[in-house]
Parts: structure tokens; C-alpha cells; sequence
């Protein structure tokens, strides 16, 4: 009994409750007449597309910089480098590496400049991501529309002006990781193991990089950043580079998730893609300034699996269509669940 | 004591101050004459939309009082007056009389809200903003949630306008015919060019003058007190909590009867977005008004309604008469709404910061006196 | 305790406002129905033509098997009907007051009326007759709403409203 | 009206926190309009007498308090402060509590303002009750005018005032209460020049001879003396001294306050190593809130056990401080005769000097990571040990098994209490976690070692092990150590030559075998030197 009550103290109510919630879902698709081998196959393509936007969260954390609200500007960086691809012209395989090499630098400037900011208003940091990523989303709209882009691809046709809503990346990087080593499994189960391997080698790149001496440097700045300034550590120096990691793991995870969504998604499209990836971390088990890989992949499977799940099955189950719903008081429950929890240090 | 605002450093300190202001004012001036409109046509828009849109900011001022920063959680009064309005539709509850039933209905609903963010932002001292802006879309999904599933299958809904046609939820764009402008249109006096709707300047004033007097209340004073440092308020046995939740309180109430203001001006109900918009545009609105998020006015109020919605009339022309593209007027308002929250979000931070650094006792340092 | 008795009071008062709101400000629709009618088992012809004047707003003219609609607020009325001939010349005047409750749809049934018998307000059926008596016409009934925060889509670029 | 009886009486009070004695049997008592002076050194059980008489929170979830206070006579125990000050007993705290953005007025009224009805108080309360500026303002000006002192406009913000109009704010706050008998100061004039003490001092008579009665904290025990009608030294929680202060002298106070029986001590005796200076401080100024150090000058030998002492607040924490780097610091600092420069912790460090410090949990510990992190971090990183190179050079890693092993090492070396090195800092007790802090320091072998309260919240049992170790390593290694802390005791039982710390300055350096009453004097303000005339 004690050892159930230390479980539950340790994992949390709304963790359990969502695994639980999660499990039913799974139990109830024999009733709800849903596959369960096709759902499996969404949940696994879904946790993969989404795996290094919620990885993106954990340097951040981890140098005590909070949830990282501002993801929509390593987005941006991301989509940068997916229209300069496209523009090019490249395809196959070696698009998809050219975008991540032209987001680069995209990323590392932002996330420098975005870093900085951040170091100037330690203690507000929250907020004030939240609305640098709006207000990088709402000026790179101009910039759609502005920037000298001429693949007939991506433009509005008919003397339009900028680039089109939405842009198709079929015959340049689509599907590139999700095909390399699709692994069929009967009719309607497929595994994206292309994916997998390359969410592995990022999560393998973010937890050697924990393991390097300045990785040990910034989770000691995240800790305690008066023991580490007083062990000779440059603070802001530490969490600005965990900025720039983390901004450049956003690049790399939209572009991960374009080549199997399939469409690039500008102007107002990355607006509110931050909430769900810090919600999925919060459900994995992180906390305001703690995080690490484990909760990155659970939180990754437990938050997509409710969002594969709840349309189909509670579909129809109760003809009813809640998923939105659903979604919105999930994730939105587990921030705030999160930002009201005692924190270690109250100032 | 000299006036400090005729030294040098008075007027650079002044400048700064209200840099967003005057860099509206500037932003405006250079975009009016592309923009094509008349003064009097610019003039009477201004008027429409401070009519509308001025009771809604002035909801924000009594949780900066309070040192609570900019009250994201308005949204959730919002969502409580257009609960008011769809309870007075359905009942084809009309004119003037819908107007005041929404607003008597709103008022215990949006008390026990923000009753509730009051706790919750307790629990969150010290970030209080991204906890309300968090909770306010909690609390959209939960109005869904209600909205969208309960009316029509567990609330019954007679009126069939309002219903969706699958049987259940509210539509998504309610027309709100029947008590459209009927505040507005009571009482509407005709000055030259320009038609002002009395009664509603009338309750605008009347508010004003609420804040105006309850900044000399105790518990105003308390307020100020609590805003100014909890601790400090506590050893002087100031009920912190309970001040910082009434302030909640008010804010949330006055926020749903300025949405019922809003929405019978504009008057039609975008069930599932009208409040969001609503709190994102009020804060911005005060922050243009020179506001921060640690003192506000209620001259930031006007100015700022004035100044923000003027860029918005003017901006889509503006851009299509310079750059031949309305989209590009469009993003550039939705950029600017922004960019002013951050920019006030980040001098605050800023204004924080050197506020710790500077409680060390300066002159001390730099060596001794003897 | 004089406290506590000016509060509940004062609750009192916001109750009893909200009632008397919810009731005066009640709109109607009434639909002004010159046909002929059977109403307890008495058949009432249709006069050729009729004025009709409720709460002394304008006078609405409506001729044999015609239908009108006029809207309402609040549950007390007064109608005056001049029951008129073809050519106009009116044959004689009835004032009656009635009330309007339940339904917020009521038909005003002139061929009673001009008998003065009473009965002639009654509460509208659904009948197929007129399609959804509402006013304006039914504002858009879209898919279920735009997807909000926490998800894809955002705030529109629009502005704050028309 | 000093002839009239007691108002006042405390009766045999006592207070223990979890076993430890704080307070014994003390007993007082007060006349109206009387001066009390209450001296004594951090620790001595000022505050917690203070605390009961109070009754604040802390005393009463810690099991409350022996002995009686009584109050004209009748036994009273406060439930909380706001009954006390319902009683007439006011207090100032050393650190201001005014709103820095509400006047003079304001603040003096801070919820006890003066209102007049309006009719919405009927349905919302009595907080809806207005504001009565005039009043409000009429209210202050009596108070201030109560106190005399300098003219302070009761308009004018806080945040305005010079430092001195603040204190004299902050106590007409308290003198606003009409039944206001027993005013509290403490360390009022800490914050003072000299004139505006001067004035302050005045003051304070004023109201004594109104017929409120005071009690009087302070360090300097000139002023003590200039002021107080009777005086109360406390040591060691007891009350050791008490005496008409026309009968008393600076000295007999220096001498009780720090003094400890002949004997009790075991003061160090060795011959102080005479090899040359290791560490020259010359001017240091540090800005390090609550602890400012104005201008300190001094030098450590090589393989010494220098002490620095002194009262709480006089500057003696800022001194390591400002030499690491960790706040904002001026003048010269030699060390090996190359110079160190202020403001970087880092190049501290490089210069081969370590710091403990006494913010244990703020800045010594990473609390969230595991013991072997807290004991190499601050080596792997300034030194690049425990590192191993992978791909050729291209990325260091941490070496987790050199890294276990070194902690290891340390944990048997120190005897630190733990489940393993792998056990979480915030899980060990304060002993163990300050030895962890200690292993941190001597892992980095650093030629001149800072210690700062290395002995604070500790057990004694603890505390001999901590003192032993730092002896043990200074012997064995010759580490220079620079040890701060505000026991004197310990530092006489560990230190070759202590310095006293006083309002920013050293006030001078003795060694360990010197009379208590000599410390006493040095830390007794800086009126202390010249306190003889007044004696």
C-alpha cells in the first residue's frame, strides 16, 4: 500500500490518470470497431514527427531557462530552411540534410539573439518566450509574403504576391525518413523505423552533449546557477547555448515532421505548435526545470497516443467528435498543473 | 523641487517612457496619408471603437494595481458575459433589456471564475501572467467543452438559431440581432459629422469613475499596498491572498460586462473566438496606451484604444496603397499587437532586474569616507 | 444584521430585476393570421380587409387569407382592429388587450377578433406554415469551430470585429 | 514616572528548538518610560526573546516558550504579533518594511488608515470604506511630531527619503498607535551617519520621557550607554549582566558579552608560522547587501589559520565574498604577490584560491544532483580533471568512474554520512552536506582555502568534525586557510591571529589567547575605541 501511495507521489495524478486514460483507449478499440494494429501504426508515425519538437524542450530546462514557450522561432528557422531547399530544387534525401544545413544558421542566430534576451530577464523568462515566439511567427508573415521566392512550387499563382499557405514537399523530402526501412508488419501496421533511428541519433546527440563538460556545466547552471557561478561557470554563457541547442533542435523537428506530414505549413501555422510540445514534456514527467530523455519519449507517447486515439475511438463510441476538446484541457491542464506545483526555489 | 521633466535627463527619461505611445502616434502620422481616409471618417470609427472597446481595458487596471501583471485570465469574464448573452438569446430576451439581463447574469458566473483563478494564481505567485494566459485556455476548452457538447444535449437550448444543425452545441457565429446596438442606439446624439451612443459613454464614464474611486478605498489602498511588496503587506496584516483574489475578482467581472458592451456593438457572437480575441487586443491596446505591466491609467486606456485601433483602421489600406498588398497591412497589425506585448513584457523584466540590483545599498561602495 | 438585511435586499433586488428583465423584455413574434377559423365549434369568417394597430404602432393593413408578422416586447398589449371592406370604408372597430406568455411565437387570429369573441390570441403551433418564424435570417452555421490554442490554426489575422 | 513600578515583567523565560537550549531563565522587567539596553552577540537569544514577546509564528510551532510575561500584572501569551501590538508592544526591525512607493503618511498608516463611510459598504464590507486623506495626513504629522527629529514631509514618497527619514518613518509607524508603552528598536542606528544617530538618540529620550517605555538593541554599546537607563547583557541564551547604566562601563559589557569562563575554551597554541605573507588585502570594499565591507586592509601568512570575526551584519561574510568574485568588489588583492582580479569567480579560482561558503544550500550545493557532481563539478570544471577524451580528442566526456572514485575517496576520508555517492545533496544532513562542501574545496587542492560559517546550523558533534578537519588538512597540506565566522570560540580553538570585523572595517587583529573583553571592545561599534570617556 505504501509502496503504491509513494508510486503515485512520485509519478503524479495527472500522469497516471492520463496513462490510464490512454490504456482504456487502447482496451476500448475491439468495442469502438477501430483497428487496433492501424492505431498503433498513427501512434507510432505521430510519436515519431513529433519526438524533436518535445526533445527541443530539454536543454532549456535542463539550464533552468523554463518551458521553452518560444519553440515557434526554431520553427521558423526549420521552415527557412525547408522553403531554401525547395527553392533550390533538391530532393530526396539529401534535401532533407541540405534544410537541416540551411536552418542551421537560421537557428544559431535566433537562438543566439533569443538567448541573450532571455539571460537580460531571468525570472520572466516564460512569459516573455511565449510571446517572442507569437511575435517571430507574426513578423516571418511579412516576410512570406516579402522574401524574393520564385519556385513556382511555393508561390501564390497568378501574379500573386509571397508564398502559398501551405507548401507540398512531395518530390523533394517527403517521407524520406518514414520510408528508409518501413518495416510492414500485416496490412495496417507500419513501423517509420527510418524515423526512429534518426529521433534515436538526436536523443543520442542531446544526451552525449549532457555528458560532455559543458553539457555537465549547464545542468549545474540549471540547478543552482549561484553554485555554478561560484564554481567559475559563465551563466549566461550556459544558457544561451542551451538556447541555441534547443532552438536548433525546433528547426530540426519541424523538418522531421514536414517530410512525414507532408506540407510545410507557413504564416500563422507554427503559432501555437510550442503548447503541445511542452505539454507532452510536462506529461512525461518533467517539471519547470527538470527534464531529461526518458520523459521526452513518454511524454512524446502518451500525449500523441491520446491525440491519435480519442478521435477514433471516442468517435465512434459516443459519436462525438471531442478530441479538440480533449486536447486542449490535456495539455493546457498540464502546464498549469506544472506552473502552480511548489517550486523548490519560491523567489 | 524642480519639475523633473524639463531637465535634459527629465526629457530623455520622458521619452523613454512613453516610447511606444509616440512611436504609434509616429507609425500613424506616416501611414494616414497612404491609408486614403477622411478625417471625419477616422473620426468617427475612433469613436465607434472606444465605445467599444474601452470598458474591456479598463478591466485590466485593478489586477496592475494589485501587482498581478496584465490579467490574461479577462478571457475567462469574457467567456462569462457571452454565457449571459447566449441565456438572453435563447430566451429572446430583446433590446435594452437583453443587454442589462446578460450583463445582472454574467456578474455571479464571472465572480465565481475569477473567484477561482484567484486561487490558482495564489498557488503561481511570481508568475502570475503566463499562469493566467495558460489558464485562460484551460479555460477555453472547458467553455467548449460546455458550449459545444453540453448546450443542446444536457442544457437544453430552445431557441433552433442557436443550435448547430447535427442537434447539439451553439453555432459558431451567433447573430446577436435582437439586442444589437441597443445600448448604442438609446440615447443617440448627433454632433456635426459624428453620432455618439450616450448611454454607452455614459457607463463607460460611470466606470472611470468606479476606478477612480476605488483607488481611494481601503481596499484599494490595500491593493497598492499588496502590489507594492506582499510580505511587507502581510507584517502589516493585510490579508494578501484574499486582496490579490478580490482583485481577480473585480477584473473578471468588469471584464464580462465590457465583453457584453463589446459584442452588442459588434454584434455578432464568434462563440469560439470572440474572447480570446478580446484579451489578447485589450492588453495590447493598454500596453500602446503606455502602460506597463506594474502601473496603468485610465488615461493609457483611451490613449490606448485611441492609438491601437486607429493603426488597425488605417494599416490593410495603408499597406495595399504602398506595398500593393492589404495581407501584408494584415500581418503587420497582428505583428505589432505582439511585438508591443513583448516589448512591455521585456522592459518590465528589465525594470525588475535593476530594481534587485539596485536594493543593495549603493553608497556604500566605492570605498570609504574616511 | 442591518448589514446582512441590506445584502439580502440588495440580492433581492438584482433577483427581482432579473426577472422583471426576463419577462418585459421578452420579444414576440406575432403572426396576424386573416383566415377563417373554427374555435369552439363556432366558425368565424374572414373580413374582406382589416386595420390593424398594436400599442398604437402604425396600422398594418391586411386583406382576406393573408398573414403578416409584427414583433412584440414584454407580455401586455392592446390591439385595435378596424374591420374594413373591400373599398376600404371601415365597418367597425374592436379594442382588445391581451397577453402574451410561453411560446415566443403567437398568432393573433383576426376573424375571432373582429367578432369579438375572445380566444383570439393563441400560442403558434409548429405547424409547417412558415419556416422557423426567427428573425434574420440564420447566421452561418459553419463546421464545428476553428481549432483553438493549444493546437494548430491561431487567431485569424482579422481585426477586432466589422 | 521611572519610579512608578513595572508594567512589564519577564519571568524565568526559556525557550529550546529541537533539544537546543536558546534562552534560560530570563528574567526582566521594565518600567514606564524606561530605557532598556538589551546587548549581546549573535546567538545570544535577542531575537528569540524578541520572538516571544511577540509571539510570533515560530515560537509557537516550536513547541512555545517557559517562563511568564506579564502585562500590568496579568499573565499574557500572545497568540500572535498583531495581539501584541494590540497591547501596546511596537517594534522596529533592522531592515525597513516601508513601501518604497507610498508616502510617508501612507506608510506610517499601513493598514490602520483613517476612513469615512460610503453607502457601498453596506453591501460589499468595510474595505469599501474610504480613505480620509486629510485625516490620514494629520495622523502622520502628530506621530513624526511625537518623535521630534527632523521635519519629514508626510507627503513625500519613501522612495525619495534619505536613509535617516526612513528610520524615523518607520518608528513613527509605531507611534501611531495611541496605547503605544513598549517600543522595540533594534539596531536602529546601524543604518545612520553619525548626526542623524545623534538625533535619533534625542529622540528616543523624547519619547522615554512621554512615558513610553523602550528597548534598546544595539552593538554599540556607546550609544547604549548614552541612552539606555539600565542594561541587560545576554550570552549564551542567559542573562549575565544587569546594571544601572550610570554604573556600568564599555569595557565591564565587552568583557560579558563575548566573555567565556577561563578554561572553557581550548584556544590554539602553536607557534604562528612566520614564513612570509601568502595573501595581501589592501582597501577591499565589497557591495554585498546586509554585509558591506567599506575598507579592509590585512595580510595572511603562508600556512596559517587567519580568523575573521564580528558581529553579524558588520561586513565580515563579505570579505571572501568579494575576494571570489561572487559580488561586486574594489581595491587590491595580492595573492602569492601576483594580484587577483575582483568580480570573476572564475579566475579565483585559477589563482589557485577556494571558497566555502556560508550559503550552504544558496550557493554551496547543487541540492537536485548526487554527491559525486557536488564534489568534482567545480574541479572537472576550472581544472578539466575527471574528464576523458572521446573521438580522438574531439569531445571530453565525464569520466563517472573516476569521478565516483574520487567522491568515494572523500566520503571515507571525511565520514560522510551517506547511502552512496550517488545519494541526492538535499537528502544529508547539514553536517554532512557542509563536509560535502568541504570535499568540493579540498578536491580542487587550492593553496589559500576561504571557509565561511563553517559551522553554522550544524550539530556539535558535527562541528568538532568539521573544526578537526580543516586543522587536519591545514597541517597536513599546509593549506593557508582564511577561516570567517561569528563564534569566537571556534575561531580561538582553530585560528592562528583573528581579526575583527566591524561596520565594514577591521577593527584589529589579536591572538587567540587574548582576553575576552578585548574582542568584546573591538567589536563594540565604532565609538568602542574612544568609549573610555564616556565610561
Amino acid at each position: 500500500m505504501d509502496r503504491i501511495r509513494e508510486f503515485i507521489a512520485e509519478t503524479g495524478w495527472p500522469r497516471i490518470i492520463i496513462a490510464l486514460f490512454l490504456l482504456s483507449l487502447f482496451l476500448a478499440t475491439p468495442a469502438a470497431r477501430v483497428r487496433l494494429d492501424s492505431s498503433i501504426s498513427d501512434t507510432l508515425i505521430r510519436f515519431g514527427m513529433n519526438g524533436v519538437l518535445v526533445l527541443a524542450m530539454v536543454p532549456m530546462i535542463q539550464s533552468g531557462c523554463g518551458l521553452n514557450f518560444g519553440l515557434p522561432l526554431g520553427i521558423v528557422a526549420g521552415l527557412l530552411g525547408g522553403v531554401i531547399t525547395i527553392e533550390i530544387g533538391l530532393s530526396g534525401f539529401v534535401a532533407f540534410l541540405a534544410a537541416i544545413a540551411f536552418a542551421t544558421p537560421f537557428a544559431v542566430v535566433f537562438g543566439w539573439g533569443y538567448g541573450r534576451l532571455l539571460n537580460r530577464v531571468k525570472g520572466s523568462e516564460m512569459m516573455i518566450a511565449t510571446y517572442v515566439g507569437f511575435s517571430s511567427v507574426a513578423f516571418m508573415c511579412m516576410m512570406w509574403l516579402l522574401l524574393p521566392f520564385k519556385s513556382p512550387n511555393m508561390i501564390w499563382g497568378y501574379g500573386g504576391t509571397g508564398l502559398r499557405t501551405t507548401i507540398s514537399v512531395e518530390g523533394y523530402y517527403l517521407w524520406v525518413l518514414n520510408d528508409f526501412l518501413a518495416l510492414r508488419i500485416g496490412e495496417d501496421l507500419r513501423v517509420p523505423v527510418g524515423m526512429f533511428l534518426f529521433f534515436a541519433l538526436m536523443c543520442l546527440l542531446v544526451w552525449s552533449f549532457f555528458r560532455t563538460k559543458t553539457g555537465t556545466a549547464l545542468t549545474a547552471v540549471g540547478s543552482n546557477p549561484e553554485y555554478a557561478r561560484a564554481s567559475g561557470i559563465d551563466v549566461d554563457r550556459m544558457r544561451t547555448i542551451s538556447v541555441i541547442l534547443s532552438t536548433w533542435l525546433g528547426a530540426v523537428g519541424i523538418l522531421v515532421y514536414q517530410q512525414s506530414f507532408g506540407f510545410i505549413q507557413l504564416y500563422m501555422g507554427p503559432f501555437y505548435m510550442a503548447f503541445p510540445a511542452v505539454a507532452a514534456i510536462l506529461i512525461g514527467g518533467a517539471s519547470v526545470h527538470k527534464a531529461d530523455i526518458p520523459n521526452v519519449l513518454v511524454g512524446t507517447f502518451l500525449f500523441q497516443g491520446i491525440l491519435t486515439m480519442t478521435p477514433s475511438v471516442m468517435n465512434s463510441l459516443i459519436q462525438t467528435d471531442m478530441s479538440e476538446v480533449i486536447r486542449i484541457v490535456v495539455s493546457n491542464g498540464m502546464i498549469l498543473y506544472a506552473l502552480t506545483r511548489k517550486t523548490r526555489r519560491a523567489s | 523641487m524642480k519639475n523633473p521633466r524639463f531637465t535634459r535627463a527629465g526629457a530623455a527619461a520622458f521619452l523613454m517612457d512613453n516610447a511606444v505611445p509616440l512611436l504609434f502616434v509616429l507609425i500613424s502620422a506616416v501611414a494616414i496619408p497612404f491609408s486614403g481616409f477622411s478625417a471625419v471618417y477616422l473620426i468617427q470609427e475612433l469613436l465607434v471603437r472606444l465605445a467599444r472597446n474601452s470598458f474591456l481595458v479598463l478591466a485590466l487596471l485593478v489586477p496592475i494595481m494589485a501587482g498581478m501583471g496584465l490579467n490574461f485570465g479577462m478571457t475567462l469574464g469574457a467567456m462569462a458575459g457571452e454565457i449571459g448573452l447566449l441565456f438572453v438569446i435563447n430566451h429572446h430576451i430583446t433590446g435594452v433589456h437583453g443587454v442589462a439581463l446578460a450583463m445582472l447574469l454574467s456578474v455571479p458566473l464571472s465572480a465565481l471564475v475569477g473567484w477561482l483563478t484567484g486561487i490558482v494564481l495564489n498557488k503561481a505567485k511570481g508568475r502570475e501572467m503566463v499562469t493566467s494566459f495558460i489558464l485562460a485556455f484551460f479555460a477555453n476548452g472547458i467553455y467548449q467543452l460546455m458550449v459545444l457538447y453540453g448546450m443542446g444535449s444536457i442544457i437544453p437550448v430552445g431557441n433552433p438559431a442557436l443550435v448547430l444543425s447535427r442537434g447539439y452545441g451553439i453555432r459558431n457565429a451567433v447573430n446577436l440581432v435582437e439586442i444589437r446596438q441597443a445600448l448604442d442606439n438609446l440615447i443617440l446624439v448627433r454632433l456635426g459629422p459624428f453620432s455618439i451612443p450616450l448611454v454607452t459613454v455614459l457607463v463607460i464614464t460611470g466606470m472611470c469613475l468606479f476606478i477612480l474611486l476605488f483607488r481611494r478605498t481601503k481596499l484599494g489602498q490595500d491593493m497598492r499596498a499588496v502590489g507594492g511588496d506582499m510580505a511587507i503587506a502581510e507584517a502589516a496584516g493585510i490579508d494578501v491572498e484574499r486582496t490579490r483574489t478580490l482583485s481577480i475578482v473585480i477584473s473578471t467581472v468588469l471584464a464580462g460586462i465590457g465583453m457584453i458592451v463589446y459584442l452588442q456593438n459588434v454584434g455578432t457572437l464568434n462563440t469560439y473566438n470572440s474572447h480570446e480575441q478580446v484579451g489578447m487586443f485589450s492588453i495590447a491596446a493598454l500596453l500602446v496606451g503606455g502602460a506597463s505591466v506594474s502601473r496603468a491609467g485610465i488615461a493609457n486606456v483611451f490613449l490606448g484604444v485611441c492609438l491601437f485601433h486607429l493603426m488597425f483602421i488605417i494599416s490593410p489600406t495603408a499597406g495595399k496603397n504602398l506595398i500593393g498588398s492589404a495581407m501584408l497591412g494584415e500581418y503587420f497589425r497582428v505583428f505589432i499587437s505582439y511585438g508591443v506585448i513583448s516589448v512591455a513584457l521585456v522592459l518590465y523584466a528589465l525594470r525588475r532586474q535593476r530594481g534587485r540590483a539596485g536594493a543593495s545599498p549603493g553608497e556604500t561602495a566605492g570605498g570609504g569616507e574616511s | 444584521m442591518r448589514r446582512l438585511l441590506i445584502r439580502s435586499l440588495t440580492v433581492a433586488v438584482a433577483v427581482l430585476l432579473g426577472v422583471y428583465l426576463f419577462i418585459f423584455g421578452r420579444g414576440y413574434t406575432l403572426i396576424l393570421d386573416n383566415n377563417a377559423v373554427d374555435l369552439g365549434g363556432t366558425r368565424y369568417p374572414a373580413p374582406a380587409a382589416a386595420e390593424i394597430v398594436v400599442d398604437r404602432r402604425g396600422g398594418i393593413e391586411i386583406f382576406a387569407r393573408e398573414r403578416d408578422t409584427i414583433s412584440l416586447k414584454g407580455p401586455f398589449h392592446r390591439v385595435e382592429l378596424r374591420v374594413m371592406d373591400r373599398g376600404g370604408k371601415v365597418l367597425s372597430t374592436v379594442s382588445r388587450n391581451f397577453t402574451l406568455t410561453g411560446s415566443p411565437t403567437h398568432e393573433l387570429l383576426v376573424a375571432p377578433l373582429a367578432a369579438g369573441a375572445a380566444g383570439f390570441i393563441r400560442e403558434f403551433s409548429d405547424e409547417p406554415l412558415l419556416s422557423a418564424p426567427v428573425p434574420a435570417g440564420s447566421p452561418g452555421e459553419g463546421p464545428v469551430p476553428a481549432p483553438a490554442p493549444a493546437g494548430a490554426g491561431g487567431p485569424s489575422p482579422g481585426g477586432t470585429g466589422p | 514616572m521611572k519610579s512608578s513600578p513595572p508594567f512589564l515583567e519577564l519571568r524565568n523565560i526559556s525557550k529550546d528548538f529541537f533539544g537546543n537550549r536558546v534562552l534560560k531563565e530570563v528574567s526582566f522587567s521594565l518600567r514606564p518610560g524606561e530605557i532598556l539596553g538589551l546587548v549581546g552577540e549573535n546567538g545570544a537569544g535577542k531575537s528569540t526573546l524578541m520572538k516571544i514577546l511577540f509571539g510570533m509564528n515560530v515560537i509557537h510551532s516550536t513547541g512555545g516558550y517557559g517562563g511568564t510575561i506579564l502585562l500590568d500584572g496579568a499573565p499574557v501569551r500572545f497568540a500572535s504579533p498583531f495581539e501584541a501590538l494590540d497591547a501596546g508592544i511596537g517594534m522596529v526591525h533592522q531592515e525597513f518594511s516601508l513601501l518604497p512607493e507610498f508616502t510617508a503618511a501612507e506608510n506610517i498608516l499601513l493598514n490602520r488608515e483613517s476612513v469615512t463611510y460610503n453607502p457601498l459598504v453596506e453591501v460589499f464590507g468595510d474595505r469599501l470604506k474610504t480613505l480620509d486623506r486629510p485625516a490620514m495626513r494629520d495622523r502622520a504629522r502628530k506621530a513624526l511630531s511625537r518623535l521630534g527629529g527632523p521635519s519629514i514631509d508626510e507627503g513625500m514618497r519613501v522612495a525619495e527619503m534619505p536613509v535617516g527619514h526612513k528610520q524615523f518613518t518607520e518608528i513613527a509607524r509605531e507611534l501611531d498607535r495611541e496605547k503605544i508603552r513598549l517600543l522595540v528598536l533594534d539596531e536602529p542606528t546601524a543604518v545612520l551617519t553619525e548626526s542623524e544617530a545623534e538625533i535619533l538618540l534625542a529622540s528616543i529620550r523624547k519619547l522615554a520621557d512621554q512615558g513610553i517605555a523602550v528597548i534598546f538593541i544595539s552593538h554599540r554599546l556607546k550609544e547604549v550607554l548614552e541612552v539606555a537607563d539600565r542594561v541587560v547583557v545576554l550570552r549564551d541564551g542567559g542573562l549575565v549582566h544587569q546594571a544601572e547604566a550610570s554604573e556600568t562601563d564599555i569595557a565591564v559589557l565587552a568583557e560579558k558579552m563575548v566573555g567565556r569562563e577561563v578554561g572553557t575554551v581550548a584556544v590554539r597554541n602553536r607557534e604562528s608560522p612566520s614564513t612570509g605573507t601568502v595573501l595581501e588585502v589592501e582597501n577591499l570594499w565589497v557591495d554585498m547587501p546586509g554585509e558591506t565591507v567599506r575598507k579592509v586592509s590585512f595580510s595572511v601568512r603562508k600556512g596559517e589559520i587567519f580568523g575573521i570575526g564580528g558581529l553579524a551584519g558588520q561586513g565580515k561574510l563579505g570579505i571572501p565574498n568579494g575576494i571570489m568574485g561572487l559580488f561586486p568588489a574594489g581595491g587590491r588583492v595580492l595573492f602569492e604577490g601576483s594580484p587577483v582580479p575582483l568580480g570573476s569567480p572564475k579566475k579565483a579560482l585559477d589563482a589557485g584560491l577556494s571558497f566555502v561558503s556560508e550559503d550552504r544550500r544558496g550557493v554551496g550545493l547543487l541540492l537536485e544532483e548526487p554527491l559525486d557532481w557536488n564534489i568534482v563539478f567545480t574541479a572537472m570544471q576550472n581544472q578539466n580533471r575527471f574528464l576523458r577524451p572521446l573521438l580522438g580528442g574531439l569531445v571530453r566526456w565525464r569520466d563517472d568512474k573516476a569521478i565516483a572514485a574520487a567522491a568515494q575517496e572523500y566520503v571515507r576520508r571525511l565520514d560522510i554520512k551517506c547511502t552512496g555517492v550517488g545519494q541526492r545533496a538535499q537528502e544529508l544532513s547539514g553536517g554532512n552536506q557542509q563536509k560535502v562542501c568541504l570535499a568540493k574545496a579540498f578536491i580542487s587542492r587550492p593553496r589559500l582555502l576561504f571557509v565561511s560559517e563553517p559551522t553554522r546550523g550544524i550539530d556539535v558533534g558535527a562541528k568538532k568534525l568539521v573544526l578537526d578537519t580543516l586543522r587536519m588538512h591545514n597541517e597536513e597540506y599546509g593549506t593557508t586557510i582564511v577561516m570567517v565566522s561569528s563564534e569566537l570560540e571556534e575561531l580561538k580553538s582553530v585560528c592562528d591571529r583573528i581579526a575583527i570585523v566591524d561596520e565594514g572595517r577591521v577593527a584589529g587583529i589579536l591572538p587567540p589567547s587574548a582576553r575576552a573583553g578585548e574582542f568584546g571592545m573591538l567589536m563594540a561599534g565604532k565609538a568602542g575605541k574612544d568609549g573610555n570617556h564616556h565610561g
